[in-house]
């Protein structure tokens, strides 16, 4: 009875990860496959034939490069915006306990139900006056809003799994609360403070709505790809879908071990 | 080294008040274990002398200088964790040797101060791992091993065996009181467990809901409990506490007197008596009360007695080869040296 | 000291509050202004002049109507959905430890990072070959895709919180598997269900790439919404987002209080 | 009410067994403790007789009905869980009341029953209440008069009192004792705290490692051990084991010459003795060896002493009043009748 209820837990659980890994998949092997697999119906599971076909054609449109560099820019300065800003904010949340902490941990589970990036419209009439429509670096600005509570939350996970005690005992010890930082919590911190980071650049590389509302020339990958779709051919489709996932899945081979952890760390 | 003194001290965390004007001096060279149940504010008091947190109100002095307002760094004091909070990231050595390189040490002196140190804690040859590879025991070692390479004035730790299980924390406390008579460091320590501090202590401070309510070496806060809190928290079983007739000057027992030290204030007089101080006797005999007896439980090196006398609960303690069952009735002997009487109303032993 | 610190923590924790809070508040204020106040700059923070101009102009837009009816439709089925798959799933996942479950969780927290909706692609192909294309049956099945790995995840965590030991000490009392389901776990878990069928109808009710991919004249509101911004005034888009917005704040206040439980299960 | 027989029961987890043949006997009526360490397999084995688990090899039976492969519900069994269990959304009634209720008993025999229980627990006042409205003592008892409500043939109790303060778990183990001697119901109690076990058992079944390493009274437990382990788990402090040399088939400690019960295998015995065994004398006597004191300890009711014989550590206690200081020798004279003799390669006690 007990093995029968094993195997079928087996079953579900790799039902549950074919289920995010399928598509994956997919949109990978049609990006590195000739053009008449991409159009082959049922598709097999295979890339029958391997070409670098397809996703040559992608970076040959015009105006991809360009998104490309944009999307470069933006990620990077969000990356650089939600750090600088999350990580104290992370910390002064991990160390001192406050009344607000709950509610904001469910504000922040809440913006997964919450739209967002049609809060986008009001900004971008401001941006008209401030300067910042169409700039990679206004862009950047509503990317960094959006990636900023899940830094917080994680680098606060991250601080709250380092014991106060360890920087207790180096302030008994000689240093000052400087010294105690910079000396115990920042190399604990590295990794996850690095992981955070590749997760804010991969927030902003994949966001599309804000990005088109607050652009028009200066276009990121996604905003451009989601303009051109509906007048597109499929490989062009398949070849950027394919480009759009390739951070998040560097990111997430790069950093699987230490995910565990911070989830561990984010369960405390 | 030097002794250690706070004065009034209150503290307040948001309305609750969690410290009520304790005051308390500890000699050089002394051990002192502060003892209460959790709550209690005993970590508090401690995390207060060594300047991670600040008292709302009195003065802290260690030795001749007053540190109230001092950063930990200043105090010359250092501590060991409940976690023991050793740096993940650095050996052992390198634990040691934390306090010394902050303190910017010659190299010899490091040296010298970790191989004492590690000497002492029997840790020589951990000195290259990393803590993820020691176990409980060895962690604990190492704690305090780089709380006592700094040579501090004073030394405060806070429940430091709380983590290990039954066996090893009964060898940890022996070793940690053969090693601390040697060091001859002045020591605050903090515990909730009253056998750790009957052990440990040269003189036991008990608290209870934030202030402290007996200051004296183990065995005379053992056997003369001030009030029935102390009475109660310290021993296993606790001490029994008999509510007893006042005739005549004298506390009665069935047909058994007993005198009082002073007139108690009412009518009745609570009787302290320690459930070894029973003796139980089958038959009757002078000086002696009948009790029914409930429960007997053989624990090993004795049976414990859970007895009832008019309705009131007590326990008692005999030989292990003792014959006895549940039903009967024995006749308990109290030793007369080593009663307590209270006042039964305010809980407070009446002075001698 | 400590004072200061405890005061920094409480600006700090407004600022962050305000951050989900004033974008809400000025939709919320806009929608319910009339034309002028809409127009105005820099706005003022409490509507000047209440009316219903705005959101009465808003629903006499041709299409409105059919767009609310069709997210409504497919939100429903989305809930149900989720709800009957998700429940048994988490079930299943909190009462089974087994060796996937961590990698489980990390796999639906970097579905933040993921361009699932991009996925929709390659589906949409499919939806043609399979009648599915423009019908809210489609969506909602895209939808509850989008949906089911977290209620798999909120109802995991809900029964976690239901000790095992209360259903077994019910087998002992003479119940079978299913009787002690339905007497003990049921009861306990209902308003945690209820909150999770909330959920999976807020995130359908905002989801825009999957909708607007799949639809072409049976668009859902946020779809319509994408579709008619670039040429549609500004009293129309902010009567339109405080439309999106306004499921997401009616479950937020009706299960606040349960929502706090939750988290605190969701950490254990 | 009848007795459990299990036979031969195997378990795996994964690869792991932790359960390796074991078969156990309880008799009608008798109050049997399975103890041991944490992962000793002890809550595996009640849990595979309750029917929450099933063994992969052996049998289990209840009285004369073999159960090994019936549900829980089909058992007669009622069980106690170390968190209590409690239905949260129901009130102390109807939570007594729930098997009952499900037996669809009539609803004068749900009432008188609810009452026996509620009035042998103490709860009768509580019945209208919630369970989030109980303390932690108050849950204990819901639990147990649940578990007896449906007058089980056999009551399963899986470290009932763990969740409980020091105090607490005092009052409610003599409380317990008294009421499954009333109740006479056949109990199996699972715990790791070999007090509990001393102090609850008729008989005492020792695990380790998945396996039953002594099954017997807890006297004889306490006193005889088969060997190390038991005599190292059970007492606090635990047996001492004294390595000694055999001469002319006697060990010899010193000048005393102990005779052994058979020649042991090897050139050197263990001796075990339990720490309150060893008579302590400030002079030299007969029947006696020397040892240095290293560690003084007042716990109260005795002295407990950390002596070096030969660099082997052993602990003694002595009268609270005796007087001594470390670095000072004692002479130990072991109580004859009380001493077990025991391979030293093996950890196997000598057949007597």
């Amino acid at each position: 009875m007990f093995s029968l209820n094993t195997r079928a837990i087996y079953v579900l659980a790799s039902l549950l990860a074919l289920w995010v890994i399928v598509p994956i998949f997919l949109i990978a092997t049609l990006a590195f496959s000739d053009r008449s697999s991409v159009f082959a119906w049922p598709k097999g599971i295979f890339p029958q034939h391997f070409s670098l076909q397809t996703i040559g054609f992608f970076f040959g449109v015009e105006g991809v490069g360009r998104a490309i560099r944009n999307s470069l820019v933006v990620a990077s300065l969000t990356l650089l915006f939600s750090v600088l800003l999350g990580a104290p904010a992370g910390y002064a949340l991990a160390r001192y306990r406050f009344a607000g902490a709950d509610v904001y941990r469910v504000l922040i589970l809440m913006t997964r139900a919450f739209p967002l990036a049609i809060l986008a419209i009001p900004l971008a009439v401001q941006f008209i006056h401030l300067g910042l429509y169409d700039t990679p670096l206004g862009v950047a600005l509503v990317h960094t809003a959006l990636a900023l509570p899940f830094a917080v939350l994680v680098t606060s996970s991250l601080f709250l799994g380092i014991p106060k005690e360890l920087e207790e005992v180096a302030w008994t010890l000689g240093c000052n609360r400087v010294q105690a930082f910079v000396k115990v919590v920042l190399p604990l911190a590295l990794p996850g403070l690095a992981a955070t980071a590749i997760f804010a650049f991969v927030i902003s590389w994949n966001e599309v709505f804000a990005a088109t509302l607050l652009t028009l020339r200066e276009r990121t990958l996604p905003a451009f790809l989601l303009g051109a779709l509906n007048d597109s051919p499929l490989p062009f489709r398949f070849a950027g879908g394919f480009l759009l996932i390739v951070p998040a899945l560097i990111f997430i081979f790069s950093v699987r071990r230490y995910l565990f952890t911070l989830w561990g760390i984010a369960n405390r | 080294m030097s002794g250690i003194r706070v004065e009034n001290i209150e503290k307040l965390f948001g309305k609750a008040k969690v410290l009520t004007g304790v005051s308390l001096e500890i000699r050089d060279q002394e051990f002192v274990v502060l003892l209460g149940p959790s709550g209690c504010g005993k970590t508090t008091l401690l995390r207060i002398i060594a300047g991670l947190e600040y008292a709302d109100k009195g003065q802290v002095w260690i030795g001749d200088r007053e540190v109230s307002t001092l950063p930990p760094r200043s105090r010359k004091i250092a501590m060991v964790f409940q976690n023991y909070a050793i740096f993940p990231h650095l050996t052992v050595l390198e634990n040691i040797a934390f306090g010394l390189r902050m303190q910017k040490a010659s190299a010899e002196r490091v040296k010298a101060q970790v191989d004492r140190a590690a000497t002492l804690m029997h840790i020589e040859n951990l000195l290259q791992r990393y803590p993820a590879q020691l176990s409980g025991g060895q962690r604990q070692r190492v704690a305090v091993g780089r709380a006592l390479a700094v040579e501090p004035e004073v030394l405060l730790m806070d429940e430091p065996l709380s983590n290990l299980d039954a066996l090893l924390r009964l060898e940890m406390r022996a070793e940690l009181k053969r090693l601390l008579a040697e060091s001859r460091t002045t020591t605050l320590y903090v515990t909730h467990d009253q056998v750790e501090a009957m052990s440990l202590a040269d003189r036991i401070a008990v608290m209870n809901v934030g202030q402290l309510v007996q200051y004296d070496e183990p065995i005379r806060v053992y056997q003369e409990p001030t009030n029935t809190f102390v009475g109660g928290f310290i021993g296993s079983p606790p001490m029994n506490f008999l509510r007893l007739r006042v005739e005549g000057g004298q506390a009665r027992i069935e047909s058994l007197m007993l005198s009082l030290p002073t007139s108690p204030p009412g009518q009745e007089v609570l009787l302290g008596v320690r459930p070894e101080d029973l003796e139980a006797y089958s038959q009757q005999q002078p000086q002696s009360f009948p009790a029914e007896v409930r429960v007997v439980e053989p624990l090993g090196p004795h049976l414990l007695l859970t007895l009832t006398y008019e309705q009131q609960s007590l326990k008692a303690t005999v030989p292990p080869d003792f014959n006895i069952s549940p039903g009967q009735t024995l006749w308990l002997k109290p030793q007369p040296g080593r009663l307590c009487w209270l006042d039964p109303t305010s809980g407070q032993a009446l002075s001698r």
